[in-house]
């Protein structure tokens, strides 16, 4: 166990009072010193929307990229160096919406990074508007006269598309959200932990109270974390009851233990260029 | 005098295996010491289509697939009647007269016709209808007194060997043709300077980008397959373990740059390839390179627009796509190599320019450069890597900046994994230690400071690339204007005019941006008649050299249609200008 | 003299009500018959930070924000400490003084100090934060000598009748300050022309842009949020059922543009809106809609770049990434808008322009343009409208020539329903009936003549539209060039130069593309001194003029601190260059 | 029941001979003819990819886009016409590749539009490179090695995410297909048909005869379409047994029926413009 200190920096999270994204960046900070790695061998990336901010509130190697495309850039340094821990986190319309396509495919492919979103089910970034995640009849400035599509359930697909540890946390239980985040970093391959984390100024109707008066754990209720069947059914509550916790944890090859580039180890700490003789070995297969 | 150069087309449907049999061809005239140049016109299309393959070996340096053919190997009968009408009197014409029916009254006076009984001859080996090519190309290398040795040793080199059998075959058949050549025509008067010693590679522009990228130690590329880029991905792939290079194909172009850029801020020289519509899904990113300052490589080859346009046609079209990309203002750096030996130099050359002024650098190439064929005669793996500025630990944890303000506008930058440097890359705009501007740490003076260092690394790159020097003689009666691939066609052109008694000097710019503007401006104003030659419909290079020099260009040789310039249509319109 | 004009700063943190302050006042403004021009300067955070509003009030038309502040509403001490220093001689500061302490060792002599005990004044109608806000508008309308009905109007109409509570609470607290500024301090000496039956809109570039678009019978609306953009979408999700208009917040920008060509395509009048990052990733859909001939406008509001860059800064930076959008050469009209009032009528021609020649309209705007409120006193519904060439059925069925090869490029179009006029829209090349050229029936001379016909419609627009005015004397010492935004600050700066003896006219680029090259050459030419002032680093539009006319300008005010232009720092350039 | 040669046109078809697409594009025009719907009211979208040449070959309104955004198109077409009958028509890389996240939203949106996938689990056009429907293992011009990923199952992925009919057909059953597609086309709401289409020239692994050993007819087997559990247990069947035939389909109002913008019928019959005393209106708003 590392001091929590080690993960903090001067600059001051620049949310609003009460953003449920603070207990976040804490449980981020508190699952590293819990599993004593150290910042520089973390890599935080992130996207855009205040969620996507932080990676800036962090004490560890940071990219705060372009909307949506925090994963892509997060599993190219993973592709090259598998030795970083890499974090991706961000919000639901960052990685709900723009960004799903990358999500859904690095699930697939097994990429052994932690994903966090700071699903707050809104657009707080830009003000408030509808995200992927703002359940059905919502009013907000996109949709003065509510919402009329259904939710994203980002536990359901990650279950059926192939993420390897899928979790959900919430920001008013803190630490068993730092629990669900250090799980998720210590699980080799993807892991998603979708974290319910209220926006207190754009989202009336997703708040602290309506979700206390939902929320259980899914360790109390002797759900087995397994059975993807199970999971799958669980991933369906919501209006009455909603779970938090492991819906689902499994054991596959990650995508970078496969990946032939990578044999001779991270391709970082490998030479640079081609010898003269396995330069002639390639231009002979063109004569 | 005996003829020293050949152009051979081939011509026939998708999936008739022209492109093997071509690149056979080519090895082979290779292997015979010769150089060549070859260029395939196909289309969209799996099966079927039109499509014709035109190569050009000789003893000279070759600069392109030349005009009209020497020789049709025609593969069916629509080819046939396509092609045949048009081929020139003295030229000759191979096809399966089995199926194919030409007579004398279908062709010009003097043309000559090979008829290849195919069933006959490759009877005894299969009924393998690309067998068909595999005779003609026997029959034409004894036409041309070729050595059959090399034909040998090329099947044995294509099937490897684990296809005994389809080695045999293929030797068989080819035999089969060379001797029935041998015994039923003559072989024509062509004599180059034949030697078995040499063999050039024979690599398309996506080869050598490819071999370069991994001698500049690439270690990373991402793609989503798109002609006419893909060649390049498929190569990298190929090659990934045995070159210790990772290769992702990607769900789309932005997942590809921005994975690269991933892998780049890691500490890996990485590079991605596309084509024009991949290249506008990358566009956002481009700029996120550029605020971050990461170094990245990004080649676009670019073919018929607009949109999906002539997928498998070439042009010079995305110029201001690329000049244009991504909202604002930033450095980047746009280099256009214009020959398949350049596209190999030029691609090390980004590696080394992207790390140094840590930005992306991107590389135009286009279907034609990309795909034809050509004889390579200096690769050199020794390409000589720059990384550039590396931070070392300052001992002042948490307080790196990342974006310190210096002279040249780089700073030295750390990777993830060094001690003591961690720090945040940020789109949005940045103080030097990387905290944000854009929020509640608002400071228009630094946002000015931070701008101005940014682009400072264009006036210092500008410094650094060499400017375009005039080829040929300073005071020609005419002065050509190209970019990228019609570099080789230009070349050829000065020749033929000088041979016409017109002198021709060339200017190639290579160096999109970063603009040369002073050197551009210096030689242009001294040109005497200026014609500028561009695959595109408005002059986009032409347009550009006016931006930066003022310079209107009144002369130009404008093409869209999809096909590549042939040497003769460029001397005409040179000759045209000449004399006006 | 009295003064006729006043300027009004509100400084505070995010989520302090400032926009909302700042609107009420302007309203209040308008109803009192006065001319307003208010401009909120924001950061990309939702509370906190440093955010300052600035109103300017008079009789005549306005055409900033203004210089210097007459009076300053600080809304917490930092903004106080940052702001009041800086007031010039005889200005004021209102400021709650239960929370913020300024005192005249603070101020420069002769700034008038206006604490008001929020507190005491507000303590009546509960403990709301931005209750301050009102108390000092109350206080300052005093000092101005405004109605006080017209605050009393403006709090009703905003609140409206559901809100009774709150309504009256607002106004309670707006008379305490107004009360207690009439019983503590003296009004000053401003007597604009007040005329309380006149009532101007107070409209922001979008919101003009909205109203423009409902004029011209958009039926479609589709965005992603994005900042300077997003307030088109909120006016537009929120007039949909009355207007009669399908609005669909999509999943990112390119399915937006994708989802209106569709909308198009299939015969609505179809908008989207974005800005720059959002614009990049549409950009591959700009090439569709050229291709395949769809009528569609997309609104790009830029912001400061690269990248996220400075989200809620202005800056004109994206000229050449719209100007440069997509692969290939293809056509499409782009349009800048230069003020609140040209922002409605410019969106309505956008419609009739895309809908006549059937190609992409890109209005530009920037942050500056879309969301500064303005005054406007002349929008007229009745704006016409002109669908250009549908077709009717030819009897031919199976056989519509879609792409029929006309004299100005445009073919009569049939919409999805329509009998016997099938056709398929393609991204690939193809003929005049849509029938691809880019696969087995592949075509060079085709090619050539589809293309040609795409780029005539760019010739025929131009001859359409209106060429640039020089407004100002032609003869004048100094021509002033600008586009889009930078409008208002250059009359304004034209006027103030007039005053000083110095004659200044104004070229105002409108239509970025197709470019006046004939008009802008000959006017610039003739000029004495030109000074182009943009808001970018690099002086684009600069640039387009050289690369269109081969002029170049040599002085250039650029600002990319994200901040708009003030008239003072303009009038400053200007005087340099006329005496130079 | 009208004749199928009403939606025919002159253009061949330029797929390779035996190429799955042929048997789609019969099955749709059979599913026309079946339903009697006029080609004029008939808009089929596609992208990019040898699949997506196929409004060409077809008679109707057709709008061939570029590569994975035929949905959006669609959609936007179908959001102001709401009177046409929408078909959208694709490949896998198209629709599950680069085209994903616009699929994964209509389908929680439940535009009614049909879409088919003519999945043939590679880039057919690009000339052969691993698809994200390419199993596990298979070599391909981009994974000569292999590839390394799970791949997209857009059977269970529909059906987490929303759409209200799910099926799949198989080339190799032409009647079959064509009343999957004339179902889809039938249902109102989001239907996918996911069609088992071999790619003869680059797909040397999942070939007809591969499939037909596996194959067999849901509808034989008493499958339950109304039960989402179970489509999703069947979902999952592939490498021993192959199901085709009606996944699962359900009852959810519109997107269109809920549009705000639509409640006056369709936008592209509406007047244009504003009547000076709405301008009125509006514009006090301002005041
Ligand atoms: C390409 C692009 N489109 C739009 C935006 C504007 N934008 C910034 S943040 C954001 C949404 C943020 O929502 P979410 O990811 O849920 O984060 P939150 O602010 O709610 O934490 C959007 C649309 C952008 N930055 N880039
Ligand atoms: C933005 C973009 N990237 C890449 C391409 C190149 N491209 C054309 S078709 C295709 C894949 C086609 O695969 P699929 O959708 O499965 O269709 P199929 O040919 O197999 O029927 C690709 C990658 C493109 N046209 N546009
Ligand atoms: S707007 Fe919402 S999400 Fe953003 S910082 Fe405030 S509370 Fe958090
Ligand atoms: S390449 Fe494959 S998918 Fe494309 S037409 Fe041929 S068989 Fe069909
Ligand atoms: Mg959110
Ligand atoms: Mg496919």
């Amino acid at each position: 166990m590392r001091d929590v200190s080690m993960y903090k920096v001067e600059t001051k999270a620049t949310w609003c009072p009460g953003c449920g994204d603070f207990a976040v960046l804490r449980g981020i900070q508190m699952a590293l010193a819990a599993l004593e790695i150290n910042p520089n061998d973390v890599l935080v990336v992130s996207g855009i929307g205040c969620s996507s901010n932080l990676p800036g509130f962090l004490k560890s190697y940071g990219f705060h990229g372009i909307h949506g495309r925090a994963i892509p850039v997060a599993t190219g340094a993973k592709l090259v160096n598998p030795d970083l821990n890499v974090i991706v986190a961000g919000g639901d319309g960052d990685g709900y919406g723009i960004g799903l396509n990358h999500w859904v495919h690095a699930m697939r492919r097994n990429f052994d990074i932690t994903y966090i979103v700071m699903n707050n089910q809104i657009y707080g970034l830009t003000t408030g508007q509808a995200s992927p995640t703002t359940e059905k009849g919502q009013r907000s400035k996109s949709t003065p006269a509510g919402v009329i599509e259904l939710p994203i359930n980002p536990i359901s697909m990650a279950l059926v598309t192939g993420s390897t540890f899928v979790a959900r946390a919430f920001s008013g239980d803190a630490d068993h959200l730092a629990k669900m985040v250090e799980l998720g970093i210590k699980h080799k391959g993807f892991s998603l932990v979708d974290v319910l984390s209220p926006c207190v100024t754009y989202n009336k109707h997703n708040t602290y109270q309506w979700f206390r008066e939902r929320i259980y754990r899914l360790e109390d209720n002797g759900h087995n974390t397994k059975n993807l069947d199970d999971a799958i059914k669980k991933s369906y509550e919501w209006d009455a009851k909603i779970p938090i916790g492991v819906f689902y944890e499994t054991d596959r090859t990650t995508y970078e233990d496969e990946e032939p580039g990578l044999k001779r180890g991270p391709v970082v700490s490998q030479p640079l260029g081609i010898s003269q003789e396995l330069g002639k070995e390639l231009l002979e297969e063109f004569e | 005098m005996p003829k020293t150069e050949v152009v051979v087309r081939i011509a026939g449907a998708a999936g008739d295996g022209i492109a093997s049999t071509g690149e056979s061809f080519a090895r082979v005239a290779s292997r015979s010491g010769l150089h060549v140049f070859a260029y395939n016109s196909y289309q969209s299309v799996i099966r079927g289509g039109f499509v014709w393959l035109q190569v050009r070996a000789g003893d000279k340096k070759i600069y392109s697939q030349g005009d009209e053919p020497d020789f049709l190997i025609a593969l069916n009968q629509d080819e046939a009647s396509r092609h045949g009408p048009a081929m020139p009197s003295g030229s000759g014409i191979f096809y399966n007269s089995d199926k194919i029916k030409i007579d004398n009254s279908m062709v010009k006076e003097r043309v000559k016709l090979y008829p290849l009984p195919i069933k006959d001859l490759s009877v005894k080996y299969g009924q393998n209808p690309v067998m068909q090519n595999t005779v003609a190309l026997g029959a034409l290398t004894k036409i041309l007194m070729m050595n059959f040795d090399m034909v040998v040793s090329v099947i044995k080199d294509t099937f490897g060997d684990k296809n005994k059998a389809i080695v045999d075959a293929n030797i068989g058949v080819a035999q089969a043709g060379y001797d029935y050549a041998s015994s039923h025509w003559e072989s024509i008067n062509f004599s180059p300077k034949y030697d078995y010693d040499s063999r050039r590679p024979v690599l398309t522009g996506n080869q050598a980008i490819s071999l370069g990228a991994a001698a500049a130690g690439c270690k990373f590329y991402s793609a989503y397959p798109m002609t006419p880029a893909t060649s390049i991905l498929h190569w990298m792939a190929a090659h990934s373990e045995k070159c210790g290079i990772v290769v992702k194909q990607m769900e789309d172009e932005i997942s590809v740059l921005n994975m690269t850029i991933g892998a780049g801020f890691a500490g890996a020289r990485a590079m991605c390839g596309t084509s024009g519509g991949g290249f506008a899904l990358m566009t956002e990113a481009v700029g996120l390179a550029a605020i971050t300052e990461t170094p990245v490589v990004i080649v676009t080859s670019q073919r018929g627009g607009p949109s999906t346009g002539l997928p498998t046609k070439t042009e010079q079209g995305d110029l201001f796509q690329v000049l244009g990309a991504s909202q604002g203002d930033y450095p980047k750096i746009v280099i256009a190599p214009s020959t398949v030996e350049d596209c190999f130099y030029a691609t090390a050359e980004a590696f080394n320019l992207a790390e140094r002024y840590q930005l992306p650098v991107i590389l135009m190439s286009d279907l034609y450069l990309s795909e034809h064929m050509e004889t390579v005669s200096n690769i050199n793996f020794n390409v000589g890597i720059d990384r550039g500025l590396i931070a070392t630990s300052n001992g002042n944890d948490g307080h790196f900046k990342r974006y310190a303000f210096t002279e040249n506008g780089v700073s030295p930058r750390s990777l993830p994994g060094m001690e003591g440097l961690t720090h945040v890359a940020a789109s949005d705009d940045h103080d030097e230690t990387g905290a944000l501007i854009s929020d509640a740490l608002t400071n228009e003076e630094t946002r000015v400071r931070i701008m101005d260092k940014r682009m400072r690394k264009m006036q210092y790159a500008l410094k650094e690339l060499p400017p375009p020097k005039l080829l040929g003689p300073p005071d020609a009666d005419i002065t050509l204007v190209g970019w990228g691939s019609t570099y080789s066609v230009l070349r050829e052109t000065a020749d033929v005019l000088a041979k016409n008694g017109v002198t021709a000097n060339h200017l190639q710019i290579r160096y999109i941006w970063p603009f040369h503007d002073e050197a551009v401006e210096k030689i242009l104003s001294n040109a005497k008649r200026i014609l500028d030659v561009e695959g595109n419909y408005s002059g986009q290079l032409a347009k550009l050299i006016r931006m930066e020099t003022g310079i209107k260009i009144e002369r130009k040789l404008l093409k869209y249609d999809g096909e590549p310039f042939y040497p003769n249509q460029v001397v005409k319109k040179a000759m045209e200008v000449a004399k006006a």
